[in-house]
């Protein structure tokens, strides 16, 4: 087994262990930063590399399943002591079943059990970059958070923790080959979340209490599910599945979507999410964008091919599902105004668009890949711009960012350049391929949400690009409030986003020229999507690098104008600029349409249906 | 000022007003550092009046617990004496989330210059407050002290919508106090001037409402009729807006019918278009539609208020009836709708109208002949009061004269007891929706200012 | 009168204001608006769009400071026309201490068009030479 | 290459056109106001000639930025190239013209930029379902090869509804009719809409500089449906426009979050119609 993989893997898991050790306070800030750093050298490392089988080590199968019980154990006894009571029994049986089947019965496990593939290799490397540049960020935001609120140091440390074993988890689900290994890191996920939650006690709502315990139920059924697909393969390996059992496969499939629906809250409503919205920016930003948009799209890559042998009437519902979250979190971030939960809706849409897409073709699978890492680098940017702006102003209301500009130039530039580079996505490049993928393109329904998503998120984009480009007249704030670290992060963040918009082309060529691993699928008209041009997601970084270079100069050309011109000249008899708060995209729809219940009733309506469909395939 | 005084103060009003009073005006009067406030009440022709002494920088309970109209002569009294009345301020608050934004006082749909001040959130108007005070001359202050035979040509060029109307008021309590009985035709020449700004004053309303629904086409055609109108007068007394021929005691020349029947028929012209736009409007869906789901007043405020407005809101008030023009020789309905919103107020404009043309016609008709003036001596002093009717309502003017001078001159319009709605009117109404409302509270605020 | 100006005198767009008092000139000029030699002037509501501020009424402090800021929205080259007795010398209604002013005691006055109320054709050709001339300030004598 | 010269030309002509053509009808209608034939040309010049401005720096060249954009996408328009490039093109447009209204921080102007984002999410809409179902019926996005469907009246009778969708869009963009976004109720006329309150002089004269050409990017891509030879589906499309104009006249403004209702279901609702209805055949 790979050594590296198993750093990336464990390293946290060593680290976080370690950091219970060293005192609180700056020491472990900067460990967590070092150990974010090395976890992204690492995926580079691994991205870049050919597998080197230099210093292998063999790890027995025992010890992940040792490892997967006393995980479950542990969640056993935390709920008991958090008088959880479901949540425990849930456990309980989790741990019984662990012990029966896997060590008594001791099936044949993945070889290996953890190994990336290519798909994986790019997420991870999205993942680690975004806990690399953001991690410090949010540490340093939390200090001043935490210092605010009085709050013990027990907290705080409670988030570090969080945030190293959710890097473990999300590498782990990367690279997972198994069922048991999914269930592992899933539950690490799980812990991790609830590490995390549990630090903002304001956020530990009943619906919060309702999503922990759902999360833990569809776990349990997977686990429980492991022993009979067992019976059917032989074998918990993800890949041997299309061997052996025939429409049963359909229950499968729907499962695996099931559970990373589940685990990863990709569920558009607003009341399930705000649990999640309600804690500070930065840590619900990195939620986000861990648990419920990369870690998911990794998890239904591995099943990809289960669903492409599936019959149309499953797959169709669930590129709606896919498409419906596209919708909600669009819609979301149309009508809020707090910047995090508009970032936290264009994120919800990103990963409904993988979700969407994932399954459908080996080419949109590659697309999907650059995309979901991409737009998520791009819109990490973003998260980390409002944090260290909420950690300034105290604000990141959007309709306060009109002086940003002259309070904090480069950042407003930065933030402006990477919206209109995120722009393009939807405008121009993604239509065209959407229309190239099979299953969507004959899929009038989900097509219309898709594209109402696309209108949706940019108009919002829209809104925010005219505040920061619009001049204010005071600054009110004083620029030694802003740490150096943020001024060395900032830049450097922003000249990696540009370099992962720009370089994606190159990316997608990397993955057609590896050979295809795991059941390789039919590309239909491979060349004309190829040949497909764009501003940004195309083969040759030409066009991009010309296109974003340009952004970027006349950005910094206008930025530099309302630098050096930017205050009220020639008059300044204009009293009628009051007060003036933007309107809600959605202030014409009337009263007595509800999207939101909308929303509500079509996802739920469309889980029951995707439920009945696979369970009718059941013979 | 003491609670005891301020609590009879209201009692007092409270009772005239159960009696079924309602304040007419509200005036100021200032004498060695006391100010004299005097509530003049009125029931069917027969006046009332409280006054009230205090010493100056006194908070005076406001009268518009009872008399809600009150609030705009209120205000008005506190412009220009150092009194003040306890009275809800319109400071606009300012929240979270929502849009504080000016709305003139110079906007092209507003024809005179009004400030609005309106706190909004995606254009639903939350909270509005009315800034006004931009077209005020102290016109009356002017007037104090000068010569009686001066004064109707300057209240006619006062405001264009009841100029007219306010210096046939002075003409005739001028003449009431003297008692100079003017000649017959005078007196139906003067009923048809009155008309005729009025017809003016509403034609100029109904271009302002069709500027509001965006209607560009029929904005033209009115402001077509509008100088169709202008030559009616130029015809009947040489000037387009009738200035220049009321005259205490009469009118100062006399007109040949002839040029009456050209007037007419021109009027006639005016008419014709005017229904055909009327039909317009009624029968498209679209404008009905807007205008049935804008404005809409509730019966109780609408009965405390006057005019048009209460017009609208099936509150029949006779404007014509106090009038010493003879009105009461010609018979004629008081023109009454129900729905009390936007739609009631434009369609009665077309009704006042017609009913101003057919007044005209038969004025004309029945106009005697004989001298247009009589020789006035104006030598009593005295004070009076003069009702006379508007282009949406009733004007009102209280004069004292010394002798031939003009000791004191008041006059207010309805627009100074219906602006008092205004705020409460708009509130929850659609920005876009807002000036068609105000168009439709056809505000005469040069003539409530003075 | 350069090309310029002839093409710019085909194309008026007049921003008329009843700065206070009886609304007859402002309405006399949206009448005269519809006589054959009122061609190419068209109103509009907007100081930025505007050439010619046509200001009628009186003018009390209140409503100069309001004046003087549509003054300075408008993009130059501009022409203000003062209409009416009123606005010309506040002639009727000006008294000692009324604090009614005239128009050129606030703004640099193109044109004044006397009279009240104002002929339609004088207002129409007054509106015209003013742009015909290049915009040029009213001197006396 | 000559053709695509020639239609960059022809399209820029064909706007002035039809506004010359609504002013002598307007005028010869009784009751409508008298201006001169080629009013609005010289009213673009007048806007030239004038200076701007303001108390933002920025306001004054963003729109020059939305011209440049409009002349880029005119171009692909006249070449045919893929409709996606050119629905981007033109959205980056309207970012420039609407960052311009917002940056004045005049009330006014912010509305109007507030308005015009939320009338961008319908056009835009209208726009994409239209390539798409253009793709469903012709099998690609590029306009040059699209045409040749075209010419068989393919796309007409398969996407007649795709066909209304864009000129209600385009009717949008120009604020006509039912669906005028302007601020104040009474939008004087057409060159002189109440969207673009804030921008005056020069400025003004690129916003509507941009509108021009964009209006006839507008016409020449509904022409792309319609069945005949390319000039003449042209000219029915401007004749169509034309026929809007002067019906706005006479057409009362709504409040405009009834606008945007109506909007959204004869732009947005009559292209997806066509769209899934396109599966059913």
């Amino acid at each position: 087994m790979d050594f590296v993989v198993l750093g990336v893997v464990f390293g946290p898991v060593v680290l976080l262990l370690i950091s219970f050790l060293i005192p609180q306070g700056k020491a472990s800030r900067i460990f967590i930063e070092i150990s974010a750093v090395l976890f992204f050298v690492t995926a580079v490392y691994l991205f870049v590399a050919p597998s080197s089988n230099m210093f292998n080590l063999y790890i027995p199968h025992i010890v992940w399943k040792l490892i997967t019980l006393l995980t479950a154990v542990f969640i056993l006894v935390r709920s008991i002591l958090d008088k959880h009571y479901i949540i425990s029994v849930l456990a309980f049986t989790q741990s019984i079943i662990l012990a029966v089947f896997e060590i008594l019965n001791a099936p044949e496990e993945a070889v290996p059990f953890v190994s990336f593939n290519y798909d994986g290799k790019v997420l991870l490397v999205a993942g680690s970059c975004i806990t690399a540049f953001f991690v410090p960020v949010t540490l340093i935001y939390l200090k001043k958070y935490f210092s605010q609120k009085k709050a013990v140091k027990k907290q705080e440390k409670q988030v570090e923790a969080g945030i190293l074993l959710l890097m473990a988890a999300f590498a782990g689900l990367a690279a997972a080959n198994s069922f048991t290994g999914l269930f592992l890191f899933w539950q690490w996920m799980y812990i991790a979340v609830r590490l995390i939650l549990r630090a903002f006690q304001s956020s530990e709502r009943k619906t919060a209490a309702v999503v922990l315990v759902v999360q833990q139920a569809a776990l349990t059924v997977w686990m429980a599910s492991i022993p009979f697909i067992y019976q059917k393969t032989g074998s918990v390996y993800i890949n041997s599945l299309d061997a052996g059992f025939g429409e049963s496969r359909v229950v499968v499939a729907v499962m695996a979507f099931a559970l990373t629906i589940v685990s990863g809250c990709l569920i558009p409503d607003k009341n399930i999410w705000q649990d999640y919205f309600s804690v500070p920016a930065p840590v619900s930003g990195i939620i986000t964008l861990i648990m419920s948009v990369l870690s998911p799209v990794a998890v239904l890559l591995k099943f990809g091919f289960l669903f492409t042998g599936l019959n149309n009437i499953i797959l169709t519902l669930v590129i709606i599902f896919g498409s419906l979250i596209m919708a909600g979190g669009a819609y979301y971030s149309c009508v809020s105004r707090k910047a995090a939960q508009i970032l936290q809706g264009i994120l919800m849409s990103a990963a409904g668009w993988g979700i969407t897409t994932v399954f459908v073709s080996r080419e949109s699978m590659f697309f999907t890949v650059g995309y979901t890492a991409v737009s998520s680098i791009t819109i990490t940017f973003l998260f980390a711009c409002i944090t260290i702006l909420e950690y300034i102003k105290g604000t990141q209301d959007v309709e306060q960012m009109y002086n940003l500009h002259k309070e904090m130039p480069e950042m407003a530039f930065f933030m402006s350049a990477a919206m209109l580079l995120f722009l393009f996505a939807p405008f121009y490049s993604a239509l065209q391929r959407l229309l190239y993928v099979r299953f969507l393109a004959e899929n009038p329904v989900s097509m219309l949400l898709t594209v109402t998503a696309l209108v949706l998120v940019s108009a919002v984009i829209f809104r925010w690009l005219s505040v920061l480009l619009s001049a204010g007249d005071k600054t009110s704030i004083e620029r030694d409030a802003y740490p150096d670290v943020f001024r060395v992060i900032l830049p450097l963040f922003f000249v990696f986003t540009v370099a992962a918009n720009l370089s994606f082309g190159s990316i997608y060529r990397y993955f057609r020229q590896q050979p295809i691993p795991m059941g390789s699928l039919a590309a239909e008209n491979i060349e004309t999507y190829s040949e497909l041009e764009g501003f940004l997601y195309m083969l040759k970084p030409g066009k991009g690098l010309i296109y974003a270079v340009g952004v970027i100069v006349v950005l910094a050309a206008c930025f530099y104008i309302l630098q050096r011109f930017g205050k009220a000249d020639k008059y300044t008899g204009n009293t009628d600029s009051r007060v003036f708060y933007h309107y809600s995209l959605t202030a014409w729809i009337p009263a007595w349409v509800n999207p939101g219940l909308i929303l509500r009733a079509a996802w739920i309506s469309l889980a029951a249906i995707i439920a009945g469909v696979a369970l009718s395939c059941l013979k | 000022m003491s609670e005891k005084r301020s609590a009879s103060l209201l009692s007092k009003l409270s009772g005239f007003k159960s009696m079924g009073f309602e304040l007419l005006l509200m005036e100021a009067s200032e004498a060695d550092n006391k100010i004299t406030v005097n509530y003049l009440l009125e029931k069917e022709g027969q006046f009332e009046s409280v006054d009230i002494t205090v010493s100056e920088n006194t908070v005076v309970p406001s009268v518009t617990l009872v008399f809600p109209r009150g609030d705009r002569m209120e205000k008005d009294i506190e412009q220009r004496f150092p009194v003040s009345f306890k009275r809800k301020s319109d400071e606009m608050p300012h929240e979270e989330g929502y849009s504080l934004i000016d709305w003139g006082p110079f906007h092209p749909l507003l024809p005179e210059p009004v400030l609005f001040h309106i706190l909004m959130k995606d254009e639903v108007i939350k909270k509005a407050s009315v800034e006004t005070g931009y077209n005020c001359r102290e016109v009356e202050k002017l007037c104090a002290g000068r010569k009686v035979w001066d004064i109707p040509g300057i209240l006619e060029k006062v405001s264009d919508a009841n100029g007219i109307s306010l210096s046939l008021a002075f003409a005739s309590a001028v003449e009431e106090i003297n008692a100079i009985d003017i000649p017959q035709k005078a007196r139906w020449i003067r009923m048809i001037i009155n008309e005729m700004s009025c017809v003016n004053a509403n034609l100029q309303g109904l271009y302002n409402t069709a500027q509001c629904l965006g209607l560009y086409g029929d904005s033209v055609r009115i402001s077509k009729l509008v100088g169709l109108y202008r030559e009616a007068a130029e015809l009947i007394c040489g000037h387009p807006l009738l200035f220049g021929i009321i005259e205490i005691g009469g009118i100062n020349k006399d007109i040949a019918k002839d040029s009456f029947y050209a007037a007419n028929a021109v009027l006639q012209e005016i008419e014709n278009e005017l229904t055909d736009i009327r039909k317009k409007w009624e029968s498209t869906a679209a404008i009905a539609k807007r205008l049935r789901t804008t404005g809409f007043i509730d019966s109780e405020t609408a009965m405390t208020a006057s005019g048009r407005l209460a017009r609208a809101a099936g509150n029949a008030v006779d404007s014509r009836k106090y009038s010493k023009l003879p009105y009461t020789d010609l018979s004629y309905t008081v023109q009454v709708r129900e729905e009390s919103n936007c739609y009631a107020r434009t369609m009665l404009k077309f009704d006042d109208l017609s009913q101003s043309f057919r007044l005209i016609d038969r004025g004309i008709e029945s106009m005697p002949k004989g001298e247009v003036k009589q020789e006035a001596k104006v030598k009593k002093s005295g004070e009076a009061i003069a009702r006379e009717h508007g282009a949406d309502g009733e004007v009102i003017v209280r004069v004292r004269l010394k002798r031939d001078t003009v000791e004191s001159l008041f006059f207010r319009n309805d627009t100074s007891v219906n602006i008092s709605f205004l705020p409460g009117c708009l509130e929850g109404t659609e920005l876009t929706d807002f000036p068609l409302i105000v168009s439709g509270f056809d505000l005469d605020l040069s003539g409530m200012e003075k | 009168m350069s090309w310029l100006d002839g093409i710019r005198a085909k194309s008026i767009s007049v921003l008329q204001i009843n700065a206070g008092g009886c609304t007859g000139c402002t309405r006399q000029f949206q009448a005269a608006l519809l006589l054959d030699s009122g061609k190419g002037i068209t109103l509009t509501g907007n100081p930025r769009h505007a050439d010619v501020l046509f200001v009628a009424g009186c003018i009390n402090n209140k409503s100069a400071d309001y004046l003087r800021q549509i003054y300075e929205k408008m993009p130059s080259p501009k022409a203000v026309v003062a209409a009416g007795t009123c606005a010309c010398d506040g002639k009727l209604f000006r008294g000692e201490d009324n604090g009614i002013s005239t128009l050129d005691e606030i703004l640099p006055v193109n044109a004044y068009v006397r009279g009240c109320v104002p002929g339609m054709d004088e207002m129409l050709e007054t509106v015209i030479n003013v742009v015909e001339d290049g915009y040029k300030e009213y001197k006396d004598g | 290459m000559l053709e695509v010269i020639l239609w960059f030309i022809g399209i820029i002509i064909i706007v002035p056109v039809i506004y010359l053509a609504e002013n002598i009808i307007l005028s010869a209608i009784p009751g409508q106001n008298r201006s001169y034939p080629i009013q609005p040309i010289y009213r673009l010049i007048k806007h030239f000639s004038k200076t701007d401005l303001y108390n933002r720096p920025l306001t004054r060249w963003f729109p020059v930025g939305a011209c440049v954009f409009a002349l880029v996408t005119l171009f692909f328009v006249s070449a045919g190239e893929n409709i996606m490039l050119i629905i981007s093109g033109l959205v980056m447009m309207e970012l420039f013209i609407l960052v311009g209204a917002c940056s004045t921080k005049e009330p006014y102007g912010i509305m109007a930029a507030q308005r015009g984002i939320s009338r961008l999410t319908v056009w835009s809409f209208a726009l994409m379902i239209a390539a798409a179902s253009l793709y469903k019926a012709a099998g690609t996005l590029k306009l040059s090869l699209a045409i040749q469907y075209s010419g068989e009246s393919i796309l007409l009778s398969r996407l007649p509804l795709v066909t209304a969708g864009l000129f209600t869009a385009a009717m949008i963009k120009g604020n006509l009719g039912y669906f005028d976004f302007g601020i104040n109720a009474n939008t004087m006329s057409f060159l002189d809409t109440a969207l673009y309150t804030p921008y005056g002089g020069r400025s003004l004269g690129f916003v509507q500089l941009t509108q021009w050409i964009e209006t006839g990017i507008w016409l020449k891509l509904i022409s792309f449906f319609l069945p005949w030879q390319p000039l003449i589906s042209f000219l029915v499309s401007a004749v169509f426009y034309l026929a809007a104009m002067l019906l706005n006249a006479v057409v009362p403004k709504m409040t405009w979050k009834k606008v945007m209702m109506n909007s959204w279901i004869w732009a947005g609702g009559l292209p997806a119609i066509n769209y899934i209805w396109l599966y059913m055949l």
